[in-house]
């Protein structure tokens, strides 16, 4: 019975990932893909906490779908009036040619995994309780992958000084600006 | 022995090299001087040779000296090295002689030119590479003799090089030569993988050893050397325009001495020959026919040096055919003779040209003999001994050649005949020539240049050397009469090699009195027929237009050699530029870079500036890796 | 394990992945191409987190958060870059950015 | 009470000093007054680079043993010593070359991140299981693609910045599938392990082995992953082309070394044959496309690529003189390339503009000394005698023909000969383009005389022509370097 | 000693670019530098023993790992080589000198820096060493050439660069292959290999070198767009790097490859000699009859070497002194032509000896020579070359000895095209003779060829101790 509940969330949850992965890249105005992608990373949430990764899944809903799709909205919001966009465009060689390497990417790998499905995916290891809890993740952060976190910090600190630093304008802009005005 | 040959071969280097190296500094008297006194002093040399060898027995009349090793590689050596034997002697004599004669001539003749110490140099550097040739100890130094005799020549025809005809005769005359030459290495090369070496002696012994097709490949090779240097056909064309050069040029190389370095070879080489008795055929067969033709067209050559050019080729003819037969020293007798008489008849030449200020043409010549009675004598002389009248000297020498010719069986015969018809031919163009010249009213030309005789024919540099000469001319041939007596030829014997005596041919003493009653009386029919024509003109010239178009066109060899292999040559050098350099070679490069070029301009266009291509062509890239892994797998 | 095996989640991972793909090679809105390769990113994060219970050990849970904070990185630079190139009044049109080529 | 793992800091100190560095100047962009930013950053940062090359230095002389540090997340061996050396001195030469750029705003900042992304080089190339190589991936490249943008009034810099991103976000991705698959077929993440876990044939091993092929080829540049590469290499900031282009290959070259050797020994008859595939489209496509650019930069920007391919082929020869050949090659290449876009930058400051193979003309005899300097580099590039280019392909060819490669020393030399035609057309560009087609300088005058990248080129050029001449003890080097790993 | 005559241009070469002298004080020094380098050849000479073979080595490990070193040395024909360079090398510079040649510092430093290389080609005993030379040539030959060359200087130097470059590189490609699997790239040490591909990859680079033909196509454009005294060397000397070349590789490989390869590689030197002849008897002007004549003088030269006997293949080296001599002497020729003229072109120039008696004379002298008369030094060599050749078939020297008469042809063509006739339409009355620097430039190389002339065994007999060397076998 749980199983069976389980897999209708498991669908549910799936098709919402992929209805709303399909989404973002097919709507023409930018402020409601980051919605759908919202709620793609939600619904993505979902099946990590179905993967016994639930300190994975919380992290996701408030990293992720909270802080930085916050911050996207935002600079949408901010850029204003130029959110409509073209669905795609541009030559029309270069779609097809993307759509068939989509494909040709899904394809394979799923012929990959349907390699491997009969034996080696179908087993996974018994885990206990606590696979995936923010105890067992910390723990491994401070110890194993000690570095991981580190390094993990000192991406988001460059990042953030390059957020900075693009985001401001520069006294070069501003003088260029000056000059435009003045022409 | 070997000093005097070493004086004889370097004096006139010297004075080359002197001329040469003081430049403008000496005057151009003083460099005539030089070359002259250094080509008298190479006579002294010889003479010192001569003598010290009449000292010595038969045994001891060789001698081969070294300097140092010329040339060396692997097994393969040839010395710097002199050969004095009784022949070399002779012709060292002969050239240094005749030469020391001629250049003292030309100090009068070429008085004036602007460039007497280019052209004295030339004089000296001709002499001394005749003699290299003909006292070159091995085939490699007689090779280097050869081909610098050649290029001496070129340099000399080519002496007045403002005009156009005159370096285009030397040119041709260093070609032709040049194939002589390189004939001749051919032949050398197949004596030296053959027999390792070419010093005379151990080749000819090696030769001995050699299979037949070698010893004719050999014997082939150095008749085409021989043929090209002495202007026998086919390789004849080149004498005739040679007279392009200066008169005395003529006379010394293209007369006495450089042209009949063929006969000298075929002397030289003669064990060879020996070997290979149908190259020898061939060789006597190639006289015979030469002193034909050359004597057919001499008859209807304009001018004065032409003629006397073609009665060259055409005494050449004789020698050929003497020392293809074997009869050695009669070819070595009549090309002594003739180095007198046809150098006298040049020089002859030479002052009715300095005379009439250098007109060669002559149908605008005539009645000279009023105006110039010693020449005309001399010339006179001249031709009397080219045409075998006794007893001037040609008689001697070229009645003992077909006295040869008859004693040496059905292919002497026939050669013999030849022979005669040429003794025929040879007076009536010879006297053609000295009667239109020197008798008749003088012509319009003549009379302009009578300056009387206040001048004398020339200054005494000039007639000097004619002078003695036209004595040498008389008396040349009495050092042997046939069935009588032979120094000459006793003389050469010593160079025979493992042979009683180097003749193969020795005619009886009948054969030898017809052949001279045969000869002489065909010789005086044709000078009377010259007369009937061209003296009295009793007789008109025979008109058979086309006929005489051939013999004016020398039998078309020129136009023949142009068809078959210079105008191929041109053309075939234009289709490799047009055809290969341009489209292949540098078309090639074009086509590399072009594609090269296209190959980049298509990477640019697919450098969109896209980024989305970019993105495409790492996920078109990854995808085919991943089912090549998979699949390779 | 409750409900579908570990393949399913790999084929939505790999679904998702390809979506992710096809955004960024379609789209030519600079917003939306950075929204495709986050789906890029969170696919392979399904995989690893899959992989992880399907090897019971953390190290693609690790992964999977790290890879988090480098989305969220790279998020803030592209944002940031889109903001300086709207400053600069250029279109937001990836295929408009075409002065670098060849 | 967590047991924290014991960490060897000397093994990171190369890294460690970066960041130092890094730090000091971030703090000294905002704290130090105005006037004494840029001298006070520039500083810093040079200090950091040597400081870790030092340090770099000493790690190597002391890890005659490589051994794994905690839990297969770096590595301390003289590999990555060896690298993180070379990586620091290109980061040194670019801050001498950079200082000249009087970079008005972000002056800290750009020295700062020029650090970070050093310290995140130095750290990669030390990498030992796929996570750390990820972060270390992520770590440079986002501070480079900050770096690449920072010209933000420059239209071409936010363009070269963007399209980096995106293309490198994608790589990154495709690299980040791909190590999880690998992760997923042997359930490890560290290089070791994966080989010792893998069954040989696990086709989600094989298809994890392509993506991360494809992401590391990405980042040396390699086609056909290399597309961005002359778009990037033109829009950023020269002095920063020239970093990319020298430290950035060293980094993901010597990984792709490590990785391919350390974690898929068993798939060795796969990888040789792609890595050496993608080598030989590198040389096509790198130098054929390089013949009709007139633009310098971009132009240096293929010569890149095919020289990505020239080390691939040390790489696809998977043995101990592979190893050799390629970190030999790096020195002279690192050299070069920092050289060429020092006197680049040179020329873009003296004209304002930037620099093609027109405006190039006659710099040869207007500047004899970066004029020489830079014929050298081309030398360098083309592989000709008295430059250690030569024999870096040397070595690179006799590790292919060692490894049965024999086709690709052909290739080799067909893309040399090509090669030729553009690096010569830099030097005719500088010294034999006919008087008519000079045009005078167009900022005119004399720029004002710039001691320290004079300094950095003659460093380059001390670089590439002694990396010839001394060619023992670097060889030893790399050859101890690739002794580290286990052929 | 042998190291010595190798860094002694290189280092005058830094001197001229370091030191801030003027052109013309810059090309004293290199002047200098050149004849100091001539006595040191002396020296060299006079301390030979010529019964030996390898002599006055140097050698100093370069890197162990495979095998390469620093290894330098003297066989008897390679001290010739190295003495031809000295002397045509000393001649350019003295003419460049002469001339002016703006920049003055950088044009003698590189005349220099090309000396330097040359002379290490010729005494590399060490393969990769030997390629470092040999490109090392290129170097200043494409800056010589791109910057102070004719008006289509750009695309000849080019063409010129890739060409011999793409032929270098697969001997590259071949001396890794050879060197690695001898296990050292010392030429001494290593034995004979009997891989085939490797044979070609070797004769790739000495085929563009020479050039054989096909692999002419840079050459006539070089040599025309060339400075004349750079034309010199790269005819004169350069191309005899090849030479050097070959004669490593007849001794480094197994009769059985050198034998496969012999008629195919006679063709095409016999195909080269014919062709460059035709070509050049049409050629429009004195360089281009020169650069097909050089051309076809190689093709004699490789005929020699791949007769693989001793003869030949010590006809191939008096005769690579000889050309080297004469095709010097004739681009210089032709650039003191066209300084008074302006052009080499036939059409313009004609009547130049009259009047000019030094200038007819060293032409004559050299053209003489270059057409090899019997008796030349050049003759000497050809003679040699088709002594040996005939061995292996008569064919190749019946085809060498037309060409001989083609080489007649064409170089008279040249002499009466600049000397004789009447005055062509650029030769203006003034054009004055040769000055006496220009004589002290041209006359010794006359001189050397007129000592050779008198002497060629001084090289034939000195090139190869004994008669059955190991560079060439009966």
């Amino acid at each position: 019975m749980a199983d069976v509940l389980v897999w209708a969330i498991w669908i549910l949850a799936a098709a919402g990932c992929l209805g709303s992965g399909l989404a973002v890249i097919t709507f023409t105005n930018p402020f409601f893909s980051a919605l759908a992608l919202i709620a793609n990373l939600g619904s993505l949430a979902v099946l990590f906490l179905l993967a016994s990764a639930e300190f994975l899944a919380a992290a996701q809903v408030l990293v992720y779908a909270g802080a930085v799709m916050v911050m996207f909205l935002f600079v949408i919001a901010y850029l204003g009036d130029r959110r409509e966009a073209p669905l795609a465009g541009g030559p029309s060689w270069i779609s097809l040619a993307a759509l068939v390497a989509a494909a040709a990417l899904l394809v394979e790998i799923v012929v990959v995994i349907g390699l491997k499905a009969g034996d080696a995916l179908a087993d996974e290891a018994s885990v206990d309780a606590s696979f995936g809890s923010p105890g067992e993740i910390g723990r491994l952060f401070l110890t194993d992958h000690l570095l991981a976190f580190e390094i993990t910090s000192i991406v988001l600190l460059i990042a953030a000084v390059g957020g900075v630093v693009l985001g401001t304008r520069s006294e070069a802009e501003d003088e260029e600006e000056l000059a435009r005005a003045r022409a | 022995m070997t000093a005097g040959a070493w004086l004889c071969l370097l004096a006139p280097l010297c004075g080359a090299l002197l001329i040469t190296a003081l430049g403008e500094s000496i005057s151009r008297r003083t460099a005539a001087w030089i070359s002259t006194l250094s080509v008298f002093a190479a006579f002294a040399g010889a003479l010192i040779a001569f003598v010290d060898m009449l000292g010595r027995g038969h045994e001891e009349r060789e001698a081969v000296t070294t300097a140092w090793t010329w040339l060396a590689a692997g097994e393969f050596h040839a010395g710097l090295s002199l050969l004095v034997d009784p022949l070399s002697v002779t012709m060292m004599l002969i050239v240094s002689g005749v030469g020391g004669l001629i250049v003292l001539y030309s100090i009068g003749y070429m008085d004036g030119d602007p460039e007497e110490r280019r052209y004295f140099a030339y004089m000296s550097l001709f002499v001394f590479s005749m003699l290299m040739l003909v006292e070159a100890g091995n085939f490699l130094l007689l090779l280097v003799g050869w081909g610098l005799v050649g290029l001496a020549s070129y340099l000399l025809i080519g002496f007045w090089h403002e005009r156009p005809s005159a370096v285009a005769a030397a040119k041709k005359a260093f070609v032709m030569n040049a194939f002589g030459d390189a004939a001749m290495a051919l032949a050398f090369f197949v004596l030296i993988w053959q027999t390792g070496t070419l010093d005379f002696a151990a080749a000819f012994e090696g030769a001995g050893g050699l299979s037949q097709t070698f010893v004719d490949l050999v014997a082939l090779g150095l008749l085409a050397g021989a043929v090209a240097k002495s202007a026998q056909i086919p390789l004849h064309t080149w004498l005739p325009d040679a007279m392009e050069g200066p008169t005395p040029v003529s006379a010394l190389i293209h007369a006495a001495t450089m042209v009949t370095a063929g006969v000298y070879l075929i002397v030289r080489a003669h064990p060879i020959f020996e070997l290979a008795p149908s190259i020898a055929d061939l060789a006597a067969g190639l006289g015979a026919i030469t002193l034909l033709v050359a004597g057919v067209i001499a008859l209807v050559q304009t001018d004065i040096k032409r003629v006397i050019a073609y009665s060259t080729m055409s005494q050449i003819g004789y020698m050929f055919l003497g020392a293809g037969l074997g009869a050695y020293g009669n070819g070595m007798f009549h090309l002594m003779t003739h180095a007198f008489f046809k150098a006298l008849l040049f020089m002859a030449a030479g002052l009715v040209i300095h005379h009439l200020a250098n007109e060669q043409d002559i149908r605008r010549m005539g009645g000279l003999r009023q105006a110039m009675p010693r020449t005309y004598i001399a010339f006179l002389i001249g031709s009397l001994a080219l045409v075998g009248i006794p007893p001037l000297s040609g008689f001697f020498s070229k009645d003992s050649i077909l006295a040869s010719a008859l004693a040496s069986g059905g292919y002497g015969r026939l050669l013999f005949a030849a022979g005669l018809a040429g003794a025929l031919l040879t007076g009536l163009y010879t006297f053609r020539l000295l009667f239109i010249v020197f008798l008749g009213e003088p012509s319009a030309l003549v009379r302009e240049h009578d300056h009387g005789s206040a001048h004398g024919e020339g200054p005494w540099t000039m007639t000097v050397p004619v002078a003695v000469l036209t004595v040498l001319a008389v008396v040349g041939g009495w050092v042997q009469v046939a069935g009588i007596w032979h120094p000459f030829g006793e003389w050469l014997d010593p160079i025979a090699v493992g042979r009683e005596h180097l003749a193969l041919v020795e005619p009886t003493v009948t054969q030898d009195y017809v052949t001279s009653v045969l000869a002489v009386g065909l010789g005086a029919v044709g000078i009377a027929v010259a007369w009937m024509i061209y003296g009295s003109r009793k007789w008109s010239v025979p008109r058979v237009p086309s006929v005489q178009r051939t013999l004016e066109h020398k039998l078309w060899f020129d136009e023949l050699y142009d068809a078959v292999f210079y105008n191929p040559g041109e053309r075939i050098s234009g289709l490799l530029r047009r055809g290969v350099e341009e489209p292949l070679i540098g078309g090639s490069i074009e086509g590399v870079t072009l594609g090269a070029r296209e190959a980049a301009g298509a990477l640019g266009e697919a450098q969109t500036g896209y980024l989305r291509t970019y993105a495409l062509a790492i996920a078109a890239a990854v995808a085919v890796l991943v089912v090549v892994f998979i699949t390779v797998q | 394990m409750r409900g579908p095996d570990v393949s399913w989640y790999l084929i939505v991972s790999a679904i998702l992945f390809s979506i992710g793909a096809a955004g960024v090679l379609l789209r030519r809105s600079p917003l939306i191409v950075l929204l495709s390769l986050e789906i890029m990113l969170n696919s392979a994060n399904l995989a690893l987190i899959s992989f992880a219970r399907l090897h019971g050990n953390h190290d693609g849970q690790i992964f999977a958060l790290a890879v988090m904070a480098v989305a969220a990185s790279e998020v803030v630079v592209g944002l940031g870059l889109i903001v300086a190139i709207a400053r600069k009044h250029l279109d937001l049109d990836v295929d408009r950015l075409r002065v670098l080529r060849g | 009470m967590i047991p924290t793992p014991k960490v060897d800091w000397l093994a990171l100190s190369p890294t460690l000093a970066l960041l130092a560095a890094a730090g000091v100047a971030l703090l000294g962009s905002v704290l130090v007054p105005l006037w004494a930013r840029r001298g006070f950053t520039a500083l810093a940062v040079f200090a950091g680079f040597v400081t870790a090359g030092v340090f770099a230095a000493i790690v190597f002389d002391r890890s005659a043993e490589g051994k794994s540090l905690i839990a297969e997340s770096f590595t301390r061996d003289r590999l990555g010593a060896l690298a993180a050396i070379i990586i620091a001195g290109a980061g040194a030469l670019t801050v001498l070359v950079s200082w000249g750029e009087h970079r008005r705003d972000h002056a800290g900042e750009y020295y700062a991140l020029l650090a970070a992304a050093g310290a995140g080089m130095a750290f990669f190339v030390t990498a030992g299981n796929l996570m750390t190589l990820f972060l270390g991936l992520e770590w440079f490249s986002i501070a480079l693609y900050i770096l690449c943008a920072l010209d933000t009034h420059r239209a071409t810099s936010l363009e070269a910045g963007l399209k980096y991103l995106i293309v490198g976000g994608f790589g990154s991705a495709i690299l980040l599938f791909g190590s999880a698959l690998v992760y997923g077929a042997t359930g490890e993440l560290g290089f070791s392990r994966i080989a010792a876990a893998g069954d040989a044939d696990n086709v989600l091993l094989l298809a994890g082995l392509a993506m991360l092929i494809a992401g590391l080829g990405f980042k040396a540049s390699a086609a056909p992953f290399h597309m961005w590469t002359p778009d990037v290499y033109e829009g950023a900031p020269t002095s920063i082309t020239g970093f990319m282009a020298a430290a950035t290959k060293v980094a993901a070259l010597v990984l792709a070394l490590r990785i391919l050797v350390v974690a898929f020994p068993e798939q060795e008859h796969l990888w040789t044959i792609a890595v050496a595939v993608i080598a030989c489209v590198s040389l096509a496509v790198g130098n054929v496309a390089a013949l009709v650019q007139r633009n310098v930069k971009r132009l240096l920007a293929y010569s890149s690529v095919s020289h990505a391919g020239f080390m691939l082929i040390a790489v696809a020869a998977n043995s101990e003189l592979g190893g050799r050949a390629l970190l030999y090659y790096l020195i002279p290449y690192g050299a070069t390339s920092i050289g060429a876009f020092a006197v680049v930058a040179a020329r873009e400051r003296e004209l304002a503009a930037p620099v093609t193979l027109d405006n190039l003309g006659g710099m040869g005899w207007e500047r004899p000394f970066l004029g020489a300097a830079m014929w050298v580099f081309m030398l360098g590039a083309m592989g000709m005698p008295l430059t250690g280019g030569l024999l870096g392909k040397f070595y690179v060819f006799s590790a292919a023909y060692e490894a049965g490669l024999w086709w690709l020393i052909v290739a080799g030399v067909i893309a040399t000969a090509i090669s030729l035609y553009y690096y010569l057309g830099v030097i005719r560009a500088l010294y034999m383009r006919p008087e008519a087609e000079l045009r005078p300088a167009l900022a005119g005058g004399s720029p004002p005389r710039d001691p320290l990248l004079q300094s950095a080129v003659v460093i380059a050029v001390g670089l590439t022509v002694g990396s010839f001449f001394f060619v023992q003890p670097l060889i030893d080097l790399a050859r101890d370097g690739a002794g580290s790993l286990p052929f | 000693m042998t190291t010595a005559l190798i860094v002694l241009p290189l280092a005058a070469a830094l001197l001229v670019w370091v030191l801030p002298l003027p052109g013309r004080a810059a090309g004293m020094l290199a002047l200098l530098a050149a004849l100091a380098e001539l006595v040191l050849w002396v020296v060299a000479v006079a301390g030979f023993d010529f019964d030996q073979g390898l002599q006055q080595e140097d050698r100093h490990s370069w890197f162990s790992d495979l095998g390469v070193s620093y290894h330098v040395g003297f066989f008897g024909f390679s001290l010739w080589l190295v003495g031809l360079t000295i002397v045509v090398s000393a001649a350019a510079i003295g003419y460049a000198l002469w001339v002016d040649r703006e920049r003055g510092r950088a044009y003698h430093g590189l005349l220099l820096f090309l000396m330097g290389a040359i002379t290490g080609v010729f005494t590399s005993q060490d393969l990769l060493l030997f390629y470092v030379f040999f490109e090392a040539m290129l170097i200043p030959l494409y800056v010589l050439i791109g910057v102070w060359g004719g008006p289509r200087r750009l695309r000849a130097t080019v063409t010129f660069v890739i060409y011999t470059m793409a032929g270098s590189l697969l001997m590259l490609a071949a001396i890794i292959v050879f060197g690695l699997s001898q296990g050292t790239f010392s030429l001494p040490d290593s034995g004979t290999s009997s891989n085939e591909w490797v044979f070609l990859g070797f004769l790739a680079a000495f085929a563009v070198k020479a050039p054989i033909f096909p692999f002419h196509g840079w050459l006539v454009d070089a040599y025309r767009e060339a400075p004349a005294e750079v034309a010199a060397i790269l005819s004169g000397v350069v191309s005899k790097a090849a030479v050097y070349g070959l004669l490593i590789v007849i001794s480094k490989f197994d009769q059985s490859v050198l034998h496969d390869f012999q008629p195919y590689i006679l063709a095409f030197a016999a195909i080269g000699l014919v062709y460059g002849s035709l070509l050049a008897f049409r050629a429009p002007d004195i360089r281009s009859v020169t650069a097909y004549s050089s051309m076809a003088q190689m093709g004699l030269i490789v005929l020699g070497i791949f007769s693989l006997t001793t003869v030949g293949v010590t006809g191939a080296v008096v005769q690579s002194v000889a050309h080297g001599l004469v095709s010097a002497t004739l681009f210089l020729l032709a650039g003191m032509v066209e300084t008074r003229t302006g052009t080499s072109a036939f059409a313009g120039l004609g009547g130049m000896a009259r009047g000019r008696p030094a200038f007819a004379t060293v032409l004559m002298a050299t053209g003489i020579i270059a057409l090899a008369v019997p008796g030349s030094v050049a003759f000497a060599g050809e003679f040699l070359i088709l002594a040996g050749v005939y061995t292996v078939g008569w064919g190749w020297a019946a085809v060498g000895a037309g060409a001989i008469v083609l080489a007649a042809m064409y170089m008279l063509r040249l002499i009466s095209a600049v000397l004789h006739r009447a005055p062509g339409a650029d030769v203006r009355e003034d054009a004055r003779d040769l000055r006496p620097f220009e004589l002290a430039l041209v006359v010794p190389l006359v001189a050397a060829l007129l000592f050779l002339s008198a002497w060629p065994a001084s090289v034939s007999e000195r090139s190869f101790p004994g008669t059955g060397s190991a560079e060439a076998s009966e």
